[in-house]
């Protein structure tokens, strides 16, 4: 086995354990010099980057899954009783894992990049990147996993970090209130979530995703209890309405490169119910089999998806419009962006919560054996690839918009837009990518968000038109939202207390630049994007058993 | 019916830590009853770990060897939840000093008036 | 914060080596009895949370640096990870127990249904105890000394 | 394996296509119109004289910052005729850290009640 070969075996532990070193590295650096420290954090997330992109590239072009193990080779151990449990660790990484993990390599870089200047008056730093790097680590550990308590572990080690540093201005008190909520609220989730964990351990004695999947029964009335504590406390991290409030304090306090990655971990929460749904569940929820023996009718699993359907498209609509409407009102730049944030995030749940409706059985006799099949009809499947087309999207767009945020507040100091005015004389290049933004979240063409855009508009009006029209319109309110942002900051007449106000520095510009690249990128050749990486993600998270398969052997 | 005891205090920690974090207006008190609901899913951890008339998973000196003994994984697990549990109390005690430094007082509701009327 | 009467001094000192000792025991002995390092770090924070809370904030924060702590702590991190790594090194394996089945170290392979505790087994077990325990020892004194100091402070003192 | 087919190809949505490659021609000529027509405009214009002030039928000209709108005043119309919405919203955003658990209760309960009971 060559160098490159067991680098890319290696390479699912490596993308968690880089990061994990280079933050604890990062304070015993930080004494030589400072240059040093910020070249270094970049380094390790570059380098966290390549290998992302060489194991995303793998599984994503040769269709394979890379099974990665801790401390042994198999995850069963077999003690001499003969049966075997899953106790050991694995990182199980499937296509919409590896779609999930370019998400965070793109974020973590860029907002790594972006903090060198943005960063640069603070003191502190040495703690600020090591609470970076181990928020990158606990985000893409997130993305990985294939253990439920491993999930557990990491998504704590994400909001710890991620508390402390929305935290981060402490002179400020809304920013220490933002991160004491932000603390509670993600807290209690994760308990909720850790007890559905452990009701499904003393069911099934297992933790692995896959032995969970392939076992559980969904007889009992502790297995719909687990189910409902991962929906919600899931959910409360995704960030959907009624529990959305802590978003918008946490996106709007935390320093702007902090909010791009608080972005991936909201991602990684969205992603984490969309996988207890499809796939730990997945054999109750999205693929049940009836069997018809004799005349005997055997249902081999419950039939949920509508019940399931219904409750993630309500949230979804209620996601939407609550989020849009408080978007419009809002005054505070950031907020705003939060706000808009949360509207985005409802179009991903709205797109695969409706393909649940799509759901029709199909018949095949095998044998005498009567087999029926739930699968997702043609608009069911464009929809979840809508849906996930949208995460990546979104993340790119909203990231965008929080960067020139930070822009402006790094040059003025001030969010309020009641403040601003007329700032698009002195920044030219900041006003191009905030325009780039804007199209971008609202659905314009040629941006990458028209085309996941349409894709959800078109697929769900064949489900139900008229959930694609409140998402139609609660789009246009998005447009609303972000040219009156344009109106108050960037044009109108000069105001003589920004006279003085200056382009931002350059590594500021580069990650902006980098994400608006991607972003028309995306929007040119958005067929690339769907045929290549976005295909694959949908396969695997429609197909459950090809996850136990793979992850098990 | 002595086999659900822990399970009926498991159930009444996390309800009485939710009943904590909902009504009481301390934030002090809203830290207490988060704590109550981390012991009450510990407590649940540690109670699944159980089984009847096996050995508890530690090499000593007892000749009941032969008996079977109780995977360890839920003590595991229970023992990386309380070291997550210590790093969440230590970082949400030190935001209510700095809280308490900034608005002078921990009530929920005044702090969210002061929040509100802040520029 | 500051000191305590001369009574409560006294006697923490002459309990402090009881504790530390005690809190070194269980971190050592990680492997073989329930506990290890963040059992034992515990303790021994504890035991210098007692010398903290006896002898005043402002006197130990002279005595103890919180940089010293936090150049031990991520000392204590870093040589977890890097244990990983030599796993990978080594074995092949992140995380792989490398050590076990050599001749000096931590190597030997306890015999099945053996109930002895012997020390020398478990491989890279002790040493992440040893790695975990620094690191505990270092982060909890550090938040206690940090968290005792900020509230000994009034209001606008520090910033 | 990427091809120069899955580069500029167009994608099925279900009940349409989409190929961004005719959005971008379209604009270009779009673009070609928008600058034929501009090249009729008159050049050149006399600075420091009245051309280039702005004309408010007469009145004095207001300072800048008072000239710019602010952005709570915008879409004053939307807001004031949906108040009874927004009333209700501003009672759910409460800033208040116990509410934001309670709605996390009641969503538990409600999906329980769904999921759970039916």
């Amino acid at each position: 086995m060559n160098f490159f070969e067991s680098l890319l075996t290696h390479s699912p532990a490596l993308i968690v354990a880089v990061p994990l070193l280079g933050a604890f590295l990062t304070p015993l650096i930080s004494k030589i010099n400072d240059k040093i420290r910020n070249a270094f954090v970049v380094f390790i997330v570059g380098l966290t980057g390549v290998l992302i992109s060489m194991l995303s590239y793998d599984v994503l072009m040769n269709n394979k899954m890379h099974n990665y193990v801790f401390g042994g080779d198999s995850a069963l151990i077999m003690p001499a009783s003969g049966e075997s449990f899953a106790v050991r660790i694995i990182f199980a990484v499937d296509g919409l894992n590896a779609f999930m993990i370019i998400i965070g390599a793109i974020l973590a870089f860029v907002g790594v990049i972006y903090s060198w200047h943005f960063m640069k008056e603070h003191t502190g730093l040495d703690k600020y990147y090591t609470l970076v790097l181990l928020m990158i680590a606990g985000m893409l550990g997130m993305m990985l996993t294939g253990d439920m308590f491993n999930f557990f572990v990491f998504l704590e080690i994400t909001s710890i970090s991620s508390c402390a540093l929305i935290a981060f201005y402490t002179n400020k008190g809304k920013s220490v209130l933002a991160g004491f909520k932000y603390i509670v609220i993600s807290t209690i989730g994760a308990l909720f979530i850790l007890f559905a964990i452990a009701l499904l351990y003393g069911q099934y004695n297992a933790l692995n995703m896959a032995v969970l999947a392939n076992s559980i029964q969904f007889n009992t009335f502790t297995d719909k209890i687990a189910l409902v504590l991962l929906i919600s406390g899931l959910g409360m991290k995704a960030g959907i309405v009624p529990m959305h409030m802590w978003l918008p304090d946490s996106y709007g306090q935390a320093p702007s490169s902090v909010t791009l990655i608080l972005i991936g971990t909201t991602q990684a929460g969205l992603y984490a119910l969309f996988r207890m749904v499809f796939t730990v569940f997945g054999r109750h929820i999205t693929s049940p089999i009836e069997l018809t023996i004799a005349g005997n009718n055997i249902l081999a699993g419950t039939n949920l998806n509508s019940i399931v359907g219904i409750i993630l498209v309500v949230l979804a609509i209620l996601t939407m419009i609550i989020g849009v409407m408080m978007a419009l009102k809002e005054s505070d730049f950031k907020r705003m962006i939060a706000f808009a944030a949360v509207a985005e995030i409802g179009y991903m749940v709205l797109a695969i919560g409706a393909a649940f409706f799509t759901l029709s059985p199909s018949e095949i006799t095998i044998e005498g054996v009567q087999v029926t099949f739930y699968s997702f009809s043609q608009a069911g499947q464009m929809a979840i690839k809508g849906g996930l087309f949208h995460i990546i999207n979104d993340a790119l767009d909203i990231g965008l918009l929080f960067l020139v945020a930070g822009a402006i507040y790094y040059v003025t100091k001030e969010t309020s837009l009641n403040k601003l005015g007329g700032l698009a004389r002195n920044m030219k290049f900041t006003t191009i990518f905030f325009i780039i933004g804007l199209l971008a979240v609202s659905g314009m063409p040629p941006m990458n968000g028209f085309a996941s855009k349409l894709l959800i508009y078109e697929s769900i009006y064949l489900i139900n038109p008229i959930l694609a029209i409140v998402a139609i319109l609660c789009s246009i309110l998005l447009l609303a939202t972000f040219v009156k942002v344009l109106h108050s900051v960037f044009l109108g007449p000069k105001i003589p207390k920004f006279d003085e106000v200056k382009e931002v520095p350059a590594s500021m510009l580069i990650g902006m630049g980098l994400i608006a690249i991607v972003i028309i990128f995306f929007g040119l050749f958005p067929n690339l994007i769907l045929e290549n990486i976005v295909q694959p993600a949908a396969d695997a998270l429609m197909n459950y058993s090809a996850y136990i398969g793979g992850s098990l052997l | 019916m002595i086999y659900q005891i822990p399970f009926i205090a498991v159930a009444g920690l996390i309800l009485i830590g939710l009943y904590a974090v909902i009504f009481k207006r301390n934030l002090i008190k809203i830290v207490i009853g988060i704590t109550l609901i981390e012991s009450g899913v510990n407590l649940f951890l540690i109670t699944l770990g159980y089984r009847q008339g096996s050995l508890a998973p530690i090499f000593t000196g007892n000749p009941n060897v032969d008996k079977a003994m109780s995977l360890p994984v839920p003590q595991a697990l229970t023992l990386t939840s309380i070291v997550i549990g210590v790093a969440v109390l230590a970082l949400m005690l030190s935001l209510i000093i700095h809280i308490y430094r900034h608005y002078g007082t921990l009530d929920v509701k005044k702090l969210a008036k002061k929040e509100a009327d802040e520029e | 914060m500051s000191g305590m009467s001369k009574i409560v001094k006294t006697i923490s000192n002459i309990a402090f080596p009881f504790v530390l000792i005690y809190g070194l025991y269980i971190i050592a002995h990680g492997h073989l009895t329930p506990g290890g390092g963040f059992q034992g770090g515990a303790v021994v924070a504890s035991g210098c949370a007692m010398i903290l809370v006896s002898y005043g904030s402002i006197w130990t924060m002279k005595k103890v640096k919180e940089k010293q702590l936090s150049i031990l702590e991520s000392a204590g991190a870093v040589s977890f990870i890097v244990l990983g790594f030599l796993g990978l090194v080594y074995g092949s394996i992140f995380f792989n127990n490398y050590l076990v089945g050599n001749d000096y170290l931590f190597g030997e392979v306890p015999a099945i249904k053996s109930t002895l505790a012997n020390f020398n087994t478990a491989g890279i077990l002790p040493l992440m105890n040893f790695a975990v325990g620094l690191k505990v020892i270092a982060g909890l004194f550090a938040i206690v000394l940090v968290m005792a100091y900020a509230t000994s402070k009034k209001k606008g003192e520090i910033e | 394996m990427i091809t120069w087919e899955s580069f500029l190809g167009s994608f099925d949505t279900g009940s349409g296509i989409w190929n961004p490659l005719v959005w971008v021609l379209s604009i270009i000529f779009i673009l070609l119109i928008v600058y034929s027509i501009r090249r009729y405009g008159k050049t050149g214009y006399k600075e420091k004289t009245d051309q280039t002030q702005s004309f408010l039928s007469g009145n004095p000209e207001y300072e800048k910052e008072q000239m710019h709108i602010k952005a709570s005043n915008m879409y004053w119309g939307f807001t004031e005729s949906l108040k009874f919405v927004y009333k209700i919203l501003d009672r759910m955003h409460t800033g208040n850290v116990s509410d934001y658990v309670l709605w996390f209760v009641i969503v538990l309960g409600c999906i329980f009640v769904l999921i759970g009971v039916i």
